[in-house]
C-alpha cells in the first residue's frame, strides 16, 4: 500500500539542494493540521474555542497568536481564523467546543500545504512576487496576511527566521517551481 | 579624440568593440558614444526619412540622433549610443530608423521585485543625493534610484566642487555613506520610468548589460522594481534645449552641456574647433572647459545683446571671441559640420570654420514623472520652460527638475525636499545642505528659432526628420492643436519621445499661430520615460510560470501512465490515456467501452467543493439554485443548477447534505472560485442575516469517479465494510466508509448514466486510493474526453460547452430542475421576459447524422434547406458537442437549435466543408433514456 | 495599480481585489412584482458618473470581505471605504 | 546600400484639412463628439442625406479620444448575425474608403488571426468561422501549422503554458491609420459644409417638451433640431443631463507601441486567452493592446500590471519580441454595455439619438456606424443594421451577447 503523499513531496530534493548555501532554506512542512474556524468573535462559542486552543482568536486584522503546543491561530477575516497545528491535531476538539452553536469548523489540512522560506534571503525571495511590505518593522512575527505570491493566493506567516507560505495544494507544484526559480540568484 | 588624461574612465583596461564593421577600442567607464567620439566617428546613424547623416547630439538618455543596433552579444534594437556602457566584444551598427529583432529566443533572465520605502528619490545628482542624505539622516527608509552607473549626475560632467571636494568624489562618498545604512537602498543603472496612482512607481535596473558576453546567466539581466513610496522626491535634472536653425542636424552639432560631459566624464574631445551658440550663461562654462581641455573655441555666439557680465569677461580673458546679439544662421558641411554661418539676424552672415557647434537654448526640467503623477505643469516665462505646478500625489521636485539651475541651489533644494519628505522623522540637522560655490548665472529668455526665409533644414525633431517647414505645413493645413501637429508631422513620436524636441515643437507651433507656449501647451508625457524592453516587463511570468499549473494529487500517476492533458482553466486534466499505437479516437472508444461494459475510473478531483454550513444553509441554497435544496435529506445528494439574475445558466453540480446544517456543494472545474465568490457576494452584500458560512474544500478532497456495471464489485472489494447493493446504497445517496483502508465519503452519483460511485478521500490519500483501485487490475483509467462522450450520450450538458451565457435551464431541456414552488430564486424573474420566454429559443437537442459514420465538427451550424441560399444564410443553431459513440455504434451530436424541442424527428442540414450534411433532430438523451443502467 | 484600503486588512494592491460595480443596488424585495422595465433597470442599469462613485470591492485575495468605497472616477482617488451595511459617508 | 528609410514611402497628409469654426447659434444637427464616429456620421449625413447644416462639437481636439488611442484593427468576424451585419457593412465600406474620401488611409488588408488555446476555444472558433461564412464574412479555421505559415513568428510549440491549437483567420481584415481615417472624414465632411468646433465641451442637453432643442457648451448654447451623441466613454455623462440613463460602464483600455522595427509581423494576431493583440504598423512599430481595467474610470490611463501581464502574454506567443522596447503607453476610456455590443438608435427624447457602448470595437466599425447612424438621425428611424442594437433589448432580454464568443470583443 502506497503512503499518503504531500503536495510538494516531489520537490523535496530540490528544496534541499537550494538550502545548502547560506542564503536560503526551503522546505515543505507536510501534513500539518489546518482548521478553518468561522464564528462570531463576540460569542461565547468563540471563547470556548479559544479555551480549547489555549489562545484567544485574534481580533486585530492580519495578526496571529501562538498558543502552547505549537498552535498558531491566524486571522483570516473578521469572523474567520486558520488554526495551524502539528500533524495529528484533532479538529474534532474545536468542533466540540463550537457545539451546536452557529459557526463552522472545517478541517482543511489537505487543502493547503505549508512551505518554509527561511534564511537571510527569505524576504528578498518573496519580494519577487509579493507586493506586501515584508520589512520586519511592518510584517514580523505576530502578523499574518492573506495575499498573493506570484500568481497564487497564499497565507503568509512571518517567523523569526523567515516565513511560512501556506499555499493551496493544487498550486503547490507551481509555487515550488516559482520559489526555486526565484532563488536562482541566491543559491548560486 | 581622447584626452591625455582625465575623465572617469579606467585607462588601465582596453575594451575592443566593432561598429559598422570597424574595430575600435575604449575603456571601462565609456559609453558607446564616448568611445566612438574618441575614435573619431562622427556619423552614428542615418535619419529615418531624409537619409541624412546624424551624429552624437547629447550625452544621456535624451539622445535623439545616435541610435544604434546592437548585434552582439545578442541583437537589441535601437539603443542610444549615449546610454550603452561599453563592454568588450560589443558589436553594433548604425541605424536608419528601424531596429532589428533577433530571430532566436533571448536566453537572458529577467525578473521583478517589489519594494517599499518612506522616501523614493529619483536621480542621484546633487539634488537627489542631498535629498536622500537628508531623508536617511532623519531615519526614513529610502530608495535612491539613478540611471547612471555611478551617482553624481551633472557633477560627473563638471569640475564643480561640493563640500570642498570635487563633485564626483562627494557623490561617491555620499552614496557610500547611504549604502552603509540599513534601510537605504541605492539603485544604480536604474531608470524610474513610470509614475502611477497611489505613489506606485516602476523602475528598470540594467544589471548585466554592461558586462556583455561575460554577464552571468543566472543573474537577471534587467529587473523591474515595483516601488510603493510614501513620499517621492523627483531630482530628475534637466535636459538642455536645442535651437532650430538651418542645418542643425549635422554631425558635429551638439548640446553644450553634453560636450562638457564628454570632456570631464569621458576624457574625450568631441571636436577640435568649436563655435558655441547660446541663449544663456550655462554654455559659457562649456566653452571655457573645452578651451581648457584643448579645443579651439572660435567664438561664442550669444543671442543676447547683453550676456552675463562675469561669464563674458571670463570668455574674453580666455581669448574667445564673443558675438553678442548674434545667431547661427546655418551649420554647413558635407556629412559633418565644417563651418558655421553667424549673423546679426536672419539669413547669411560670416562663416567660421568649425567641426563642433555647441548649442544651448536653455534648460527644460525633466518633468515627465511629475506629469505622469498627475501633477500640473506651469509655463515659466522667466525660464522659458515648463516647471512643476501643483502636485496631486505625495511628490515634490528638487533641484533642476523643479527649475533650480545652480549647484548650491540644487543642493539646498534637495536637502530641504529630502527632509520634508522624511516628514515626522526629520530632525533639526537633517536639512543642512551640502555646500558649493555661489552661482554666476542670470536668467535668460527662451530662444527657440533662428528666423529664416527657408525653414526646410531647421530641424525640430531630429529623429523624425521634422523641420520647422513641416510644422508650418501642418498649421497651414488648418491644424491648431499641438497634438494634431504632432500627428501630422510625427514630431515627438520617435524613440526619444521628444525629450529634446517636445517643447521646441510647441514653441514653433505657437510662433506660427501667433500664440504662446503657455497658451498652446504641450503634448502629454506618457510612460515609459525611457523605452523598456518587453522582456523586462514580462519578467519571469513566462513558460511554465506564465500562469499557475494546477494539478491534482494524482497528477504524477497520470504522467507516469502516459496521459495526454487538457488545459481546463489553470488545471491540467488527463484528456485520455492512449496505449501504444492508439490514436485519440481508438483510446476514447476503448475507455468508453470500459465504462459502459466493465468499470473505469476518472480523476474528478478538480471539481470545486464548498462546505456550506449554518442553520440557514438550506434557505441560502434555495435562493441560489433553481431547484429546492432545503428539502434534501441528510445522507442524500441532489443535482442543481444556478442561474445569473438574467436567467442564464451560471453553473451546475451536486449538493450533498452532510448534516442538518451542513451541505457540500460541488461546482464545475472552471467555476469553483467564481461560485465561492458568488456565494460570498450574496451572503455578505444582500443576505447578511442568513446564518451561513462557506469554506472552500476543493483541494481537501481527492475525488475518484468509479464508473461502470462492475464498479459495485470493485468498490465492494475495496470497502468490505460498506453495504453496496442498490437497496443498501441507493442512487443519489452517500455513505462514509473505509475504502482501501482510507476513510472516505462515497457518493452514488453518475455523470455517465452507468452505475457509478464517487469516492472522496483527503488529497494526501488520493494517490493511495487511486493506486488501490488500479491495483485491482479491473479498472480502466479514463480522461475528460471519455467523460464528455459518456455524459453527452445521456444528454447531460457541460456548462461552458453546451451553454454560452445565453442559455436558460429550460433551453437545456431541464425545466424539471426549475422549481415552480419557490417564490423566488436568482434568475427566476428573468424567465418571463419577452425574449427569454419565446417558444423558438435555441434549445438543446440531439442530432444524428444520416451517415452514422460522419462526425459533425463541433461549431458547425444548422440550416433548414438542402441547398444554401445567398448569404446571409438563416441559421437555426449550432453543434455544441459531437462524438463517436461506442455504445450507440455511431456518431451523434448535441446542438442548440431554434425551437429544437419541437423539431424532434425533423431533418436539418449542416454545412460542412462545402456540402450540406443531412442530420435528424432527436431528443438530447440518446442512451438509456429510461435510466435503467444507473443501478447496475 | 491602486492601493485600496481594505477596511479590515488595510492598504493592499488593487490586484488583490475584485471589482463589484455600483454600491447600494439592492436585490428587489419582490422581483415578481416588477415590470420588465423595472427588472431590466435592476439587471443592467448602473450609474457611470465621472466623479465620486460609491462602488463595491471584494478583497478576494485577502480577507474575502466585500466593502464599499467612494472613489473619484476622474482621478481614481479613494475618498473613503466603509463596510457593507454602513451608510455612505458624507464627503466634501 | 542605404536601406530604404522606413515610412519614406508613406503618403503625406494633404495641405488642406479643415478650418476650426466658431459656433453658430443654431444647426440642423449637432453631433456631440468629434471622434471617428462623429466625423463619419457628419460625413454621411451630408453625403447620403443632404443634411449639411451640421456641427461636430468636440471637447478637446478632433479625433483626440479613442480614435487617437486605439490599435487600428479592422475586422468583421463577429459571431452573432447582428454584429456580423454591421461590422461587415463597415468592412465593405472600408474597402472603398480611400477612394471615397480621397485620402490615403493606409488601409492594409493583411488578415487577422484569432488564436485558440483550449479545446473550448477551438469549438468557439469553428462556430464563429462557420457563422461568418454563412453570413458572407470571409473566415477560415487554421490549425497550428497553418497559423505558423500565416505568421511565422508565432510560437506554436506545445511547450508554452497555453499552446496555440489553431486560429480563425479573416483575410480581409487588417489595419488602417487612425488619424488618416479621422482626418479623411473631417476633410470630406468639411468640404460638404460640416463645421467642426473644437475645445468645446457639451455641458448639457437642452430638452423642451420631450424634444431636444440644443446643447449647452463651454462656448455657449447652440440650438439644434437634432442631436446625435457620439461621445464614447463620456456618453453616460452627457446623456444624464437629459435625464437618460444608459446601461454603460466606462473603463480604461490601454495600448502601447514599440520602436520602429524591421518587418517581422505580417498580419494581425489576437488572443483572448492569453490576452494580447498585436500588429506591426506601416513604419515598423509594434502596436499592441490588452485587457481593460476592471474598475470604472475616466482616467485615460490604466494600471501598470495590465501592461506587464500583456508583455508576458506577448512573449509567450512571440518570443522574438523579447528585446523590443515599449516606447509609449496610453489609455482610452471605453464605454461597455452589458452584452459587449453597441447601443444605437432613438431615445425617449425626440430628436436625440445615441450611439455608444462600442467598448473595444469602435474603430473598426467607424464607416458602418457613420452610415447607419446618419440614416437613423436623418430618418428618425433606426437603420435596419442598427435596429437590433436598440436600447430596449435590455428589457426584452434579446441581447447580442458577444461575451459568449470572446471575453473581450476587440
Amino acid at each position: 500500500m502506497a503512503e499518503r503523499r504531500s503536495p510538494a513531496a516531489a520537490h523535496a530534493d530540490r528544496f534541499e539542494a537550494a538550502s545548502r548555501g547560506e542564503g536560503l532554506r526551503l522546505a515543505e512542512l507536510p501534513f500539518l493540521t489546518h482548521v478553518n474556524v468561522r464564528v462570531d468573535p463576540a460569542s461565547p462559542a468563540a471563547g470556548d474555542i479559544a479555551d480549547v486552543l489555549g489562545a484567544p482568536l485574534p481580533e486585530e486584522p492580519c495578526t496571529a497568536v501562538t498558543a502552547a503546543s505549537d498552535i498558531t491561530v491566524a486571522w483570516l477575516g473578521p469572523d474567520e481564523w486558520l488554526v495551524v497545528a502539528p500533524e495529528g491535531y484533532q479538529p474534532e476538539l474545536l468542533r466540540k467546543a463550537l457545539g451546536e452553536r452557529h459557526g463552522s469548523v472545517v478541517d482543511v489540512s489537505a487543502q493547503r500545504t505549508t512551505l518554509l522560506v527561511a534564511g537571510p534571503h527569505a524576504r528578498d525571495l518573496l519580494a519577487h512576487g509579493c507586493a506586501l511590505d515584508l520589512h520586519p518593522s511592518v510584517f514580523g512575527p505576530g502578523r499574518c496576511a492573506q495575499t498573493t505570491l506570484a500568481r497564487a493566493q497564499v497565507v503568509l506567516l512571518p517567523r523569526q527566521d523567515g516565513f511560512l507560505v501556506l499555499v493551496r495544494s493544487s498550486f503547490a507544484a507551481y509555487m515550488a517551481e516559482w520559489l526555486l526559480d526565484a532563488a536562482t540568484e541566491y543559491v548560486t | 579624440m581622447r584626452r591625455e588624461n582625465g575623465g572617469r574612465i579606467d585607462r588601465s583596461r582596453t575594451l575592443r568593440f566593432r561598429f559598422d564593421g570597424q574595430e575600435y577600442t575604449g575603456h571601462p567607464g565609456d559609453t558607446l558614444a564616448s568611445a566612438l567620439l574618441a575614435g573619431g566617428v562622427r556619423q552614428i546613424a542615418t535619419s529615418v526619412k531624409l537619409g541624412r547623416p546624424r551624429g552624437v547630439f547629447s550625452a544621456g538618455s535624451e539622445e535623439p540622433n545616435a541610435v544604434v543596433q546592437i548585434e552582439e552579444p545578442f541583437p537589441e534594437p535601437m539603443l542610444p549610443a549615449t546610454t550603452v556602457e561599453l563592454y568588450d566584444g560589443l558589436v553594433a551598427r548604425s541605424l536608419a530608423g528601424q531596429g532589428r529583432l533577433a530571430t532566436e529566443p533571448d536566453p537572458a533572465r529577467y525578473d521583478a521585485v517589489h519594494a517599499h520605502c518612506d522616501v523614493l528619490v529619483v536621480g542621484a545628482g546633487p539634488a537627489g543625493l542631498a535629498a536622500a542624505r537628508a531623508a536617511a539622516g532623519a531615519g526614513a527608509r529610502v530608495i535612491l534610484a539613478d540611471e547612471q552607473p555611478e551617482p553624481g549626475g551633472a557633477l560627473l560632467g563638471s569640475p564643480d566642487e561640493v563640500d570642498g571636494v570635487p563633485g564626483a568624489e562627494w557623490a561617491a562618498a555620499t552614496a557610500a555613506h547611504l549604502e552603509g545604512l540599513p534601510d537605504v537602498r541605492v539603485l544604480r543603472r536604474t531608470t524610474v520610468f513610470g509614475y502611477y496612482d497611489d505613489n506606485y512607481l516602476v523602475a528598470v535596473e540594467r544589471r548585466t548589460n554592461h558586462l556583455g558576453a561575460a554577464a552571468p546567466a543566472h543573474v537577471a539581466r534587467e529587473r523591474v522594481w515595483r516601488i510603493r513610496a510614501r513620499q517621492v522626491v523627483l531630482a530628475t535634472g534637466a535636459h538642455e534645449r536645442p535651437i532650430a536653425f538651418a542645418g542643425n542636424d549635422l554631425p558635429g552639432v551638439m548640446l553644450a552641456g553634453a560636450a562638457r560631459t564628454y570632456v570631464h566624464r569621458y576624457g574625450v574631445l568631441p571636436g577640435r574647433r568649436a563655435v558655441v551658440f547660446t541663449a544663456n550663461d550655462s554654455a559659457y562654462a562649456a566653452a571655457l572647459d573645452l578651451a581648457e581641455a584643448g579645443v579651439e573655441v572660435a567664438a561664442i555666439v550669444d543671442v543676447r545683446t547683453a550676456p552675463g557680465e562675469r561669464w563674458a569677461a571670463r570668455a574674453r580673458e580666455r581669448g574667445i571671441e564673443l558675438l553678442a546679439g548674434h545667431v547661427v544662421t546655418a551649420a554647413r558641411g558635407d556629412g559633418q559640420l565644417s563651418s558655421v554661418l553667424v549673423g546679426a539676424t536672419g539669413d547669411g552672415g560670416r562663416s567660421i570654420d568649425a567641426d563642433l557647434l555647441l548649442v544651448s537654448g536653455g534648460w527644460n526640467p525633466v518633468v515627465h514623472l511629475f506629469s505622469q503623477s498627475g501633477g500640473t505643469l506651469r509655463y515659466d516665462e522667466a525660464l522659458g520652460t515648463l516647471v512643476p505646478g501643483a502636485s496631486r500625489q505625495a511628490v515634490q521636485p528638487a533641484g533642476a527638475a523643479g527649475g533650480v539651475f545652480t549647484l548650491p541651489g540644487c543642493l539646498a533644494d534637495g536637502a530641504a525636499a529630502g527632509a520634508r519628505a522624511a516628514g515626522p522623522h526629520a530632525g533639526p540637522h537633517a536639512a543642512e545642505a551640502p555646500r558649493a560655490a555661489e552661482p554666476e548665472a542670470t536668467n535668460a529668455p527662451a530662444y527657440w528659432l533662428v528666423p529664416a526665409n527657408d525653414y526646410s533644414a531647421h530641424f525640430v525633431d531630429l529623429q523624425r526628420d521634422v523641420t520647422v517647414a513641416d510644422i508650418h505645413r501642418a498649421t497651414g493645413a488648418g491644424l491648431r492643436s499641438v497634438e494634431h501637429v504632432k500627428r501630422y508631422t510625427t514630431a515627438g513620436t520617435a524613440h526619444d519621445q521628444g525629450k529634446t524636441s517636445g517643447l521646441l515643437t510647441s514653441a514653433v507651433v505657437a510662433h506660427a499661430l501667433g500664440t504662446s507656449v503657455a497658451e498652446l501647451g504641450t503634448t502629454t508625457f506618457r510612460a515609459p520615460y525611457l523605452p523598456v524592453s518587453f522582456a523586462a516587463l514580462a519578467g519571469r511570468d513566462r513558460g511554465a510560470l506564465h500562469d499557475p499549473v494546477r494539478v491534482t494529487a494524482l497528477h504524477e500517476w497520470h504522467v507516469a501512465h502516459g496521459a495526454l492533458f487538457e488545459n481546463v482553466g489553470q488545471w491540467k486534466r488527463p484528456w485520455y490515456y492512449p496505449r501504444p499505437g492508439e490514436d485519440m479516437e481508438t483510446a476514447v472508444l476503448r475507455e468508453c467501452r470500459a465504462a459502459r461494459e466493465s468499470v473505469a475510473a476518472m480523476d474528478a478531483s478538480t471539481l470545486g467543493k464548498i462546505d456550506v454550513i449554518g442553520p440557514d444553509a438550506g434557505e441560502f441554497l434555495d435562493r441560489l439554485y433553481t431547484n429546492l435544496m432545503s428539502s434534501l435529506k441528510v445522507g442524500s445528494v441532489r443535482y442543481g443548477v444556478m442561474c445569473r439574475p438574467d436567467g442564464m445558466v451560471l453553473d451546475d453540480g451536486t449538493v450533498i447534505r452532510l448534516a442538518d446544517d451542513h451541505f457540500l456543494v460541488t461546482t464545475t472545474t472552471g467555476n469553483a472560485a467564481m461560485v465561492l465568490d458568488w456565494m460570498e457576494e450574496w451572503l455578505q452584500t444582500e443576505w447578511p442575516s442568513l446564518r451561513v458560512h462557506c469554506t472552500s474544500v476543493t483541494e481537501q478532497w481527492a475525488t475518484v469517479a468509479l464508473v461502470g456495471p462492475r464498479s459495485r464489485e470493485v468498490l465492494a472489494g475495496l470497502a468490505p465494510g460498506l453495504a453496496v447493493s442498490a437497496a443498501d446504497f441507493p442512487f443519489m445517496t452517500w455513505r462514509e466508509a473505509d475504502v482501501a483502508g482510507i476513510p472516505a465519503r462515497v457518493c452514488r452519483i453518475s455523470f455517465s448514466g452507468e452505475l457509478a460511485f464517487e469516492i472522496n478521500v483527503t488529497s494526501w490519500d488520493g494517490l493511495r486510493l487511486w493506486t488501490a483501485i488500479m491495483d485491482t487490475g479491473l479498472v480502466t483509467p479514463y480522461g475528460t474526453e471519455t467523460m464528455h462522450v459518456l455524459r453527452a450520450e445521456k444528454g447531460y450538458p457541460i456548462v461552458g460547452q453546451d451553454t454560452d451565457g445565453t442559455v436558460t435551464p429550460h433551453d437545456l431541456g431541464m425545466s424539471w430542475v426549475v422549481s415552480k414552488k419557490k417564490p423566488d430564486f436568482i434568475g427566476k424573474r428573468s424567465f418571463t421576459r419577452a425574449d427569454t420566454s419565446r417558444a423558438d429559443r435555441k434549445q438543446l437537442v440531439g442530432l444524428l447524422p444520416e451517415d452514422p459514420g460522419f462526425l459533425l465538427p463541433e461549431g458547425t451550424h444548422l440550416v433548414s434547406t438542402a441547398t444554401l441560399p445567398e448569404p446571409p444564410v438563416p441559421m437555426l443553431g449550432h453543434v455544441t458537442s459531437s462524438y463517436r459513440s461506442a455504445a450507440l455504434g455511431r456518431t451523434f451530436a448535441l446542438a442548440l437549435v431554434k425551437g429544437g424541442q419541437g423539431r424532434v424527428g425533423e431533418r436539418l442540414y449542416a454545412p460542412v466543408a462545402g456540402t450540406l450534411v443531412p442530420v435528424t433532430v432527436t431528443s438530447h438523451v440518446l442512451y438509456d433514456p429510461e435510466g435503467a443502467r444507473r443501478d447496475g | 495599480m491602486l492601493l485600496i484600503p481594505c477596511p479590515w486588512c488595510g492598504p493592499r494592491e488593487e490586484a488583490e481585489f475584485h471589482y463589484g460595480g455600483q454600491a447600494h443596488v439592492a436585490y428587489p424585495e419582490n422581483p415578481a412584482a416588477l415590470s420588465d422595465e423595472e427588472w431590466a433597470r435592476y439587471l443592467f442599469f448602473r450609474d457611470n458618473p465621472k466623479g465620486v462613485f460609491a462602488e463595491r470591492w471584494s478583497h478576494s485575495a485577502g480577507c474575502r470581505r466585500w466593502f464599499n468605497a467612494l472613489r473619484d472616477t476622474a482621478t481614481n482617488e479613494i475618498h473613503a471605504v466603509y463596510r457593507v451595511g454602513e451608510p455612505r459617508p458624507v464627503t466634501s | 546600400m542605404t536601406p530604404r528609410p522606413p515610412g519614406a514611402h508613406l503618403p503625406e497628409h494633404p495641405d488642406r484639412l479643415w478650418s476650426a469654426a466658431e459656433p453658430k447659434a443654431a444647426y440642423d444637427v449637432v453631433i456631440v463628439g468629434g471622434g471617428g464616429h462623429g466625423l463619419a456620421t457628419a460625413y454621411y449625413l451630408a453625403k447620403n442625406h443632404g443634411i449639411t447644416n451640421v456641427a461636430v462639437v468636440e471637447r478637446g481636439w478632433l479625433a483626440g479620444g479613442n480614435m487617437a488611442r486605439n490599435t487600428t484593427i479592422i475586422r468583421s468576424n463577429y459571431l452573432w448575425d447582428e454584429s456580423a451585419g454591421i461590422y461587415e457593412h463597415a468592412l465593405k465600406l472600408w474597402e472603398g474608403l480611400e477612394e471615397e474620401l480621397g485620402y490615403p488611409l493606409l488601409f492594409s488588408q493583411r488578415g487577422v488571426l484569432n488564436l485558440a488555446h483550449s479545446l473550448q476555444d477551438v469549438r468557439d472558433s469553428v462556430r464563429r468561422v462557420e457563422a461568418n461564412r454563412l453570413n458572407g464574412v470571409d473566415a477560415e479555421w487554421l490549425d497550428a501549422a497553418q497559423v505558423k505559415e500565416v505568421c511565422p513568428i508565432v510560437n506554436v510549440s506545445p511547450d508554452v503554458r497555453y499552446p496555440v491549437l489553431g486560429a480563425t483567420f479573416q483575410p480581409r481584415a487588417g489595419i488602417a491609420k487612425h488619424d488618416h481615417v479621422a482626418w479623411g472624414y473631417a476633410r470630406a465632411a468639411a468640404a460638404l459644409g460640416v463645421e467642426f468646433i473644437e475645445n468645446c465641451e457639451v455641458t448639457g442637453l437642452r430638452v423642451s417638451g420631450g424634444r431636444v432643442t440644443g446643447v449647452d457648451t463651454t462656448r455657449g448654447a447652440i440650438a439644434a433640431g437634432r442631436v446625435a451623441l457620439c461621445a464614447a466613454g463620456h456618453t453616460s455623462v452627457v446623456a444624464a443631463t437629459a435625464g437618460i440613463d444608459l446601461p454603460l460602464q466606462s473603463h480604461p483600455l490601454q495600448a502601447l507601441v514599440s520602436e520602429l522595427l524591421e518587418p517581422v509581423h505580417p498580419t494581425v494576431v489576437m488572443s483572448n486567452a492569453v490576452h494580447v493583440y498585436v500588429s506591426q504598423a506601416h513604419k515598423g512599430e509594434l502596436v499592441m493592446g490588452a485587457g481593460i481595467d476592471a474598475a470604472n474610470s475616466y482616467r485615460q490611463r490604466g494600471a501598470f500590471h495590465i501592461i506587464e501581464r500583456q508583455m508576458a502574454a506577448a512573449l509567450e506567443l512571440f518570443p522574438v519580441f523579447a528585446r523590443a522596447h515599449v516606447l509609449r503607453t496610453w489609455g482610452g476610456v471605453v464605454d461597455v454595455s452589458p452584452d459587449a455590443s453597441p447601443i444605437i438608435g432613438l431615445t425617449p427624447v425626440d430628436g436625440l439619438y445615441i450611439n455608444c457602448g462600442w467598448g473595444t470595437g469602435g474603430f473598426k466599425a467607424t464607416p458602418g456606424v457613420g452610415w447607419c447612424f446618419a440614416h437613423t438621425v436623418a430618418h428618425d428611424d433606426p437603420h435596419p443594421l442598427a435596429a437590433p442594437f436598440s436600447l430596449d433589448r435590455f428589457v426584452t432580454g434579446a441581447l447580442v451577447d458577444e461575451h459568449g464568443a470572446a471575453a473581450v470583443a476587440h
